[in-house]
C-alpha cells in the first residue's frame, strides 16, 4: 500500500567493487539467489568432507546425502509409514507454535505493559527458559502421557520465550506522541493496546514469532528425541544411533524445508498485517 | 469556589517546571475562560504554549495550582475536549478516512465509526481534501496531513477546542478559510475555543480575547480584547481596528521577547 | 498412582490390558515385545500389552511413577536409586541375565585385552551408572586401580565413533545396539570383555509392588509371551525382523546390521546361571550391583535391602 | 536523559478492581515483587507435588530442591569440584554468547540491508536452525574435540539465530524521513548505518540479545548434555540418570540464576546504550 | 547546452507523478535559479513544493525532464546543497548540539565536530537558543526543534540551500530575524537559496524572485520579480512597493486556488 518511488542512489565517490558486486547479487531474482548460496553451501560442503579430515561418517559427503533425500522422498511420497511420522511432527509443530505464539503474546504484554510483569514475572520466565528444558521432558510424559500432547507442548515450552520477550520489547515501540494523542482521546488502556500499540509492535512481534515457528520445529523434534516413541524426529535418532549420517542429514534436511515452509508463512503474515512497516525507501 | 455555568476554563496560579530539565515552564498563570469563546495564546517559541495546552487537556499535570472545567479539576482528559497538537501524528496503517473516524471508533465503537463516515467526508471536503479518504498518510503533504488532523479532532464535534499551532503549515488562503470554518464550528455549537498560534493576524481575526504570552518564565504578560463584531468575514482584516489590534497584539508580542531569545 | 491399564484390568471376563514402557526406542533392541505383539502371543496369553518406548531407564521409572505405565524395562541400578527414593518398583523378570555391555576397542590399535588398557583412555557414553561401573570392574579385576586408566564420558554414536578418529578413546564401553553400530560403521571391533562382570544382568523387567501383588497374572503372561517371542527370534531372527517392518522400518534397511544386533542379544539372554530358570536374579548379583552403586555414589543409602528390588516368586508361572 | 514528567491517569470510568491491583502490584518495589512472585510459584508448585499426584522422582518438592540447593551452593562456596564444573560452563556460556553476537549481528546486518541477504542468506540459516542442532554435535567434537571448544561453539550455534532475526528486523526500525535527512547530509551507507540504523535497531538487537543469551545457556548444558565429557550440565545429567530429581531441579536452578544474571548485564546494558528508548510515558 | 556559470539549479520540463497514488504532483517545471539568489515557492497546500525540493535535492528522481545544478545532472544529493525539511528530524539519542554538529561528523569525522563546536554554540545563539546545548530533543518546544534544525543546516555553511517551511513553528518576531539572518548568510556566502513558505510577506521579504505555483497538477503558475533593494531590513515593510508586491503575490495565490482545494 505504501508507495516506494524510485530514488536515487548516494553517489558522490565512485562505486567501489564491493557496492558494484553488492548491486549485482541484490538484483538477482530470488531462484537465482537462492540457488547461488545453495551451490555455494554444497561447494563448502563438499569441501570439508574432501579436506576437513572427517569421515563420512561424522560429517556425510552432499552426494550421499543426495541419494539419501530421493530416498527418503520416495517413502514420503509413496505414503505410509514415514509420511505417518511426518504427519505426526506436522502436527506437534503447528499446535506447540499456536499455543506458544498466543500464551506468549499474553505473557509478553503482562511484562511489557505492567510494571509488575517487568520487575517480577519476566525474572521468572527468564529462570524457566535459562533451564535445559528438555529436563521437563519426563514431567510432562508423566501428566500428558505418551502421546502428541506431550511433545506438542514440549514444542510450545520451547518457543515460547522469543514471543515473550519481542512482545514484551515491542509494547514500548509507540512514540510518546501516539499516546498523548490516544490519551487526549480518551482511549482505554484496551484501546490503546489494540488499536496502537498492538500495530506498533508488530515488527517485534513478528521477529519473535519468526523465531518462535523455527523454535517449534527444534522443540518437537527434541521432545521426540528425548521423549522417545513416534514422529520424525525419532526417526532422525534411530538414524543418528545407527550411524548412518547421509540418513540423518537427508531427514534433517526435510524438518528443515518445512521449517522454512512455515517461516515463509509468518513471513507472508508480516506482509499482509504489517503492510505499512515494509521496506522503506533506502 | 462557585460554579460559574458561563466559565468553561478557570486556571488560578498554575505553574509547572520541568525539574529534571531545570526549566520554570510556566508561571502563575491565571485565566478565565468564558463557555463559547474564542480565546488565543501567542508567544515566543518557547514561552510554554503547548504546555499550556497539554496542562488543560488533562495530559500533563501542574506543579501547583488549580484548572477546572465547568466547575470540576481537570484529572484526565476530560471528555468535553478535543485537542489538536503540533505535531499532527496520523497512524501509517490506517487509511486518512480511517485516521479521522479513529476518535469515534474509539468512544462509539467500529459501528459508530462506519455510520459517521459521512460526516468526515464532509469534513474532509470542507480541508480541501476529498478524494483523498483511501490514501496514506505517507502519501499525503504536509499540510494535507495536518488538515487530516483537524478533521480528526472535529469529527466528535467537542464542546471545548485545544488547537495547537493548527494551521502552521497550511497556505494564507487556506488558513483564512479555515479560520472562518472555526469560527462559523464554535458558533453553532457554542464550543468553547482556545488557540496557540503564531500568526497575529489570526489571532485578532479568531478571538474575543488574546493572551500575549512572554518567556523566561512562561507567563501571562498581556491580555487584549478583541472587540469586533461576529460573525466576522475576511472583509473585517480591512477595518482599521483589526489593524489597531494587530498592532497592540505586536506591541505586546515585542515586550514578550526577553533579550535571550 | 494410579495404573494406566486399570480401566480393564479388575474386572474379571475381560482380558486385562498393561502399559509397557521400554528403555529405548530401538526396535531391534526390544525385539521381543515387537514380535510378540505382531504375532498375538500376548492375547494368547491372555494379555493387552501397550508397547510405550521412551529414552533410558530414568524415563522408564518416571512414566512408571506416574501412572503411565504398569510396568517397564529400567535397568537394575535406576531401580536402587529409585527405591532409594521411595519407590516400591521390583524386577520381576531378569532377560538379559548375559548383560548388555561390550568393553571394545579398535581391532586395529593392537590392544587385545583389557589388560593392554593401563594408562589408556577408555571411552564411557555417560558419566553415570552403568558403563562405568562395568569398566572399573572389568579394570580392577586385571589389578588396575582406577587412577591407572582415563574414563572418558563420550556419548552415544556419533560422537564415539568421533573419539575413536579422533584418538581420543582406545577402547568403549558400548551396549548391544552401540557396538554394531560402531562395527557398522566401518571400525573393526575387538571384544575384550571379560568374565568378570558376568553379575552385571541387563535391562530387565519391573513393576510396582502393588502390580506384582495385585495382577501378577497379567505380569506372568505377558513374560510368557515374551519368551516364547524370544525362542522365536532365536529359531528365524530373519522373520523376527519382519515385526519391526511396521514400527521401526529405519532399522531393517540393512538387513546385515539387523541381524548382528539380534544376534548380540541372544548372547545378552543366555542365563549365566545355568540351573536357574529363566528370568532368575541372585541375590549376590544384586548385592554386586549395589555395592558398584554405593561406589559411584548413585545410591548412599548403604543399608538399602536389594532383596526389595527384586522377585523371582513369578518365574515358576513363567516359566511352567 | 530523557525527562518524564507526571502525568495523569485516564479517568473517566471508576477504575476497575482489576486495576486497582494491578496498579498496586505496580508500585511494589522489585524485590516485594519478585518475591511475591517467587511465593506463589512455590505455593502452586507444592500444590502440584502434593495433589497433582504427580511422585517425587518426577517432581521433587520444594522443600527437598530447597535442601539440595543447600547442598549444591555449600559444595559451590567450598570450591573444588562442582565449582571447576560450573566454571567450564559459565566460559562455554561467555564465549559462545560473545560469538554468537557478534556473528550473529553481522548475518543479520547482511540479511536486513540487502537484497540478497534477505532472499537468498536468510532462507539458509533458517534452514540450519530449524534443524536439529544437537545432531551437529558429533561433527563439533569431531573438529573440535571434547573440551569446551566444541561445547562454546555449540552454544553459539544455538543462540546466533534469534540475534540474526532480530538485527535483520531492527535494520528496518529508521523511519524514512530519518533516512532521508542522514541521505540529504552524503551520508555513507556505513554512516547511515551506525549513526542511524543501528541506534534506532538497539530495541530490536537488545530483544535478540536477551533471547541469545538464555539460549546460551541452555546451548552450552545441551551440548555438555550429549557430547559428554564436564561442566555442570554433565552434572545435571548425572543426577537425572540417578533419578536425583531433587538434585536435578538444584542444579538447574543454579544455573538458571547464572542465566538470570546475564540476563541483567544484558539489561543493564540496553538501558546504557538505548537510555532513550527508556519507557515512555504511558 | 552551454553551462552558464551564474545558474546554480536549472530545471526544465520536469514532471513527477506518484504511479501508485495516481498524483500528478509536478508538471512542466521549468525554472533557472541564479547563482546568489534567494527564491522561494509559494504555493496552496499539495501544490508539490516539497517534492520539487526533494528532486532538486536529488532524494526523489523527477518522471522527466532535466535538472542540473552548476551544470550537472542531479544524480544524487549534491555536495554543494543543505537541505531543511518540513518535518525537523532530530535524533532522541543525540543532544542539541551533537544533533546540529550531525553533518559535519558525517562529513567530516568526530574530530571536525569537535572543533566546529564553537560554530555550533554561535548559531545557537543566533537562534536564541543558547544554554540548551545539553538537552535532548524531546525537551523542546515545537519551534526550539525547529531553530535546531536550523542550525544543522547551516553549520555546514553550504553554498544552495533547500528550505522547507523552515520558520513555519516560529513566531513572528523570531522569525522576521530568522529571515534577516538567512538574507545575511546568503550575501556574505554568496550562497543560494530556495525557500518554500506560506508567508506571503516572508517571501516577498527574502526572494529576488517569488514563483507562485498552482495546484491539480503542480505547476508554477507565476513568476513575480520582487525588485527591491538589499540588504533589505524589516523597515521596508512599511515600504508601499512591499505591499503592491505582497498584493500581487496575494493575486497570484487566488488564482493558484483551484475550485477543488
Ligand atoms: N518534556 C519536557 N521536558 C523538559 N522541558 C520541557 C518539556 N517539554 C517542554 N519543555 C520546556 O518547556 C518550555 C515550554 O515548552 P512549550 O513546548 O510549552 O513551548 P511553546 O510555547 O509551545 O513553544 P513553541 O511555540 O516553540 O511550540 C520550553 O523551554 C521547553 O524546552
Ligand atoms: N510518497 C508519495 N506518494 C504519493 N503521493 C505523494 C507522495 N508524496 C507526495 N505526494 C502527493 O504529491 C502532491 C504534492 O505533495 P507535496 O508534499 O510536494 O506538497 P506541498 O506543496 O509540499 O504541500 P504542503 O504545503 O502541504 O507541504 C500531493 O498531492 C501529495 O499527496
Ligand atoms: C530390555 C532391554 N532394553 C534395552 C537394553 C539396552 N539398553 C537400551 S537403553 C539402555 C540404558 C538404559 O538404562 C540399555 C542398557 C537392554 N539391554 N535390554
Ligand atoms: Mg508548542
Ligand atoms: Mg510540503
Amino acid at each position: 500500500m505504501t508507495s516506494s518511488p524510485t530514488v536515487h542512489q548516494p553517489t558522490g565517490r565512485k562505486r567501489s567493487r564491493v557496492s558494484l558486486l553488492s548491486g549485482w547479487l541484490d538484483r538477482l531474482p530470488q531462484p537465482a539467489a537462492v540457488a547461488l548460496v545453495v551451490v555455494i553451501a554444497l561447494g563448502l560442503w563438499q569441501l570439508l568432507v574432501s579436506f576437513g579430515g572427517v569421515s563420512e561418517i561424522i560429517l556425510p559427503s552432499p552426494l550421499s546425502v543426495g541419494g539419501q533425500i530421493i530416498e527418503v522422498v520416495k517413502q514420503l511420497t509413496t505414503g505410509g509409514f514415514l509420511m505417518g511420522q511426518l504427519w505426526i511432527t506436522v502436527q506437534e509443530i503447528v499446535l506447540g507454535f499456536l499455543l506458544a505464539s498466543s500464551v506468549g503474546f499474553l505473557i509478553g504484554l503482562w511484562i511489557g505493559q505492567t510494571e509488575f510483569g517487568r520487575k517480577a514475572v519476566m525474572p521468572l520466565f527468564v529462570v524457566v527458559e535459562a533451564s535445559p528444558k528438555i529436563a521437563f521432558v519426563p514431567v510432562f510424559i508423566a501428566w500428558f502421557g505418551f502421546g502428541i500432547a506431550s511433545k506438542f507442548l514440549m514444542a510450545a515450552f520451547m518457543s515460547i520465550f522469543p514471543v515473550i520477550i519481542n512482545t514484551a520489547a515491542g509494547m514500548n515501540a509507540a512514540s510518546a506522541e501516539e499516546i498523548r494523542l490516544f490519551r487526549s482521546m480518551r482511549a482505554s488502556s484496551w484501546e490503546i493496546f489494540w488499536k496502537l500499540k498492538f500495530p506498533r509492535a508488530l515488527p517485534f512481534i513478528f521477529a519473535g514469532l519468526k523465531i518462535g515457528i523455527v523454535s517449534a520445529v527444534t522443540g518437537a523434534v527434541a521432545a521426540e528425541f528425548i521423549g522417545g516413541g513416534v514422529g520424525f524426529g525419532e526417526q532422525v535418532r534411530v538414524a543418528a544411533s545407527r550411524i548412518a549420517l547421509d540418513r540423518v542429514f537427508a531427514l534433517i534436511l526435510v524438518l528443515s524445508m518445512l521449517g522454512l515452509a512455515l517461516f515463509g508463512l509468518v513471513t507472508l503474515a508480516q506482509k499482509k498485517f504489517a503492510f505499512w512497516d515494509s521496506k522503506k525507501t533506502t | 469556589m462557585d460554579v460559574d455555568v458561563k466559565t468553561s476554563y478557570r486556571i488560578a496560579d498554575l505553574t509547572k517546571s520541568f525539574d529534571r530539565a531545570g526549566v520554570v515552564a510556566l508561571q502563575d498563570v491565571t485565566l478565565d475562560v468564558p463557555q463559547g469563546s474564542i480565546i488565543s495564546l501567542i508567544g515566543p517559541s518557547g514561552c510554554g504554549k503547548s504546555t499550556l495546552l497539554s496542562i488543560m487537556g488533562g495530559l500533563l499535570s501542574q506543579s501547583t495550582g488549580t484548572v477546572e472545567l465547568f466547575g470540576a479539576d481537570v484529572e484526565g482528559p476530560p471528555r468535553e475536549v478535543g485537542i489538536m497538537f503540533q505535531k499532527g501524528t496520523l497512524l501509517p496503517w490506517r487509511s486518512v478516512i480511517e485516521n479521522i473516524l479513529l476518535p469515534i471508533e474509539i468512544q462509539s465503537g467500529k459501528k459508530a465509526a462506519r455510520t459517521a463516515r459521512p460526516q468526515a467526508e464532509a469534513l474532509l471536503t470542507m480541508v480541501g481534501l476529498s478524494g483523498s479518504e483511501e490514501r496514506f498518510p505517507d502519501e499525503l503533504s504536509g499540510g494535507m496531513a495536518q488538515r487530516a488532523a483537524i478533521c480528526r479532532m472535529l469529527i466528535t464535534e467537542p464542546q471545548v477546542l485545544l488547537l495547537d499551532e493548527p494551521f502552521g503549515a497550511l497556505d494564507e488562503l487556506t488558513r483564512e478559510k479555515m479560520d472562518l470554518e472555526i469560527q462559523r464550528i464554535a458558533a453553532a455549537q457554542g464550543a468553547t475555543v482556545i488557540v496557540v498560534t503564531h500568526s497575529i493576524p489570526e489571532a485578532v481575526l479568531l478571538s474575543d480575547t488574546v493572551y500575549a504570552m512572554a518567556t523566561h518564565p512562561g507567563r501571562i504578560s498581556e491580555v487584549i480584547d478583541i472587540d469586533l463584531p461576529r460573525p466576522r468575514e475576511l472583509s473585517i482584516m480591512e477595518d482599521p481596528a483589526f489593524g489597531r489590534y494587530t498592532t497592540r497584539v505586536r506591541r505586546a508580542l515585542d515586550r514578550g521577547h526577553d533579550t535571550a531569545a | 498412582a494410579e495404573q494406566a491399564g486399570a480401566e480393564g484390568g479388575g474386572e474379571s471376563g475381560e482380558t486385562p490390558t498393561l502399559t509397557v514402557a521400554l528403555p529405548t526406542t530401538s526396535c531391534l533392541v526390544s525385539i521381543e515385545n515387537y514380535v510378540a505383539q505382531e504375532n498375538g502371543f500376548f492375547e494368547e496369553e491372555g494379555v493387552t500389552i501397550n508397547l510405550e518406548a521412551v529414552n533410558g531407564s530414568a524415563g522408564v521409572l518416571q512414566a512408571i511413577a506416574a501412572g503411565q505405565a504398569d510396568f517397564g524395562g529400567p535397568g537394575a541400578t535406576p531401580v536402587l536409586a529409585a527405591l532409594e527414593r521411595g519407590e516400591d518398583i521390583q524386577y520381576f523378570l531378569n532377560v538379559r541375565p548375559g548383560g548388555s555391555f561390550y568393553l571394545v576397542s579398535d581391532s586395529d590399535s593392537g590392544i587385545e585385552s583389557a589388560s593392554d588398557l593401563e594408562g589408556r583412555t577408555i571411552g564411557v557414553a555417560t558419566a553415570d551408572g552403568n558403563e562405568v561401573s562395568f569398566v572399573d570392574a572389568i579394570m580392577s579385576n586385571e589389578g588396575f586401580s582406577t587412577d591407572e586408566y582415563e574414563k572418558l564420558t563420550v556419548g552415544e554414536g556419533g560422537t564415539a565413533v568421533a573419539a575413536f578418529e579422533r584418538g581420543e578413546i582406545d577402547a568403549y564401553a558400548a551396549s548391544a545396539d552401540g557396538y554394531a553400530t560402531i562395527e557398522h560403521a566401518g571400525i573393526d571391533m575387538t571384544d575384550l570383555t571379560t568374565d568378570s562382570v558376568d553379575y552385571m544382568f541387563g535391562n530387565g523387567y519391573a513393576a510396582p509392588a502393588a502390580v506384582i501383588e495385585d495382577r501378577p497374572d497379567a505380569l506372568v503372561a505377558y513374560s510368557r509371551a515374551w519368551i516364547r517371542a524370544a525362542e522365536l527370534v532365536a529359531d528365524d531372527p530373519q522373520a523376527a525382523l519382519e515385526a519391526c517392518a511396521e514400527y521401526q522400518p529405519q532399522e531393517l534397511e540393512d538387513e546385515d546390521y539387523a541381524l548382528s544386533i539380534l544376534d548380540l542379544i541372544k548372547q545378552n539372554r543366555t542365563p549365566v546361571h545355568e540351573d536357574e530358570p529363566f528370568g532368575h536374579m541372585a541375590q549376590e548379583d544384586w548385592d554386586a550391583i549395589l555395592a558398584d552403586a554405593l561406589e559411584a555414589e548413585i545410591v548412599t543409602d548403604e543399608s538399602l535391602d536389594v532383596s526389595e528390588a527384586f522377585t523371582n516368586e513369578l518365574l515358576d508361572q513363567i516359566n511352567e
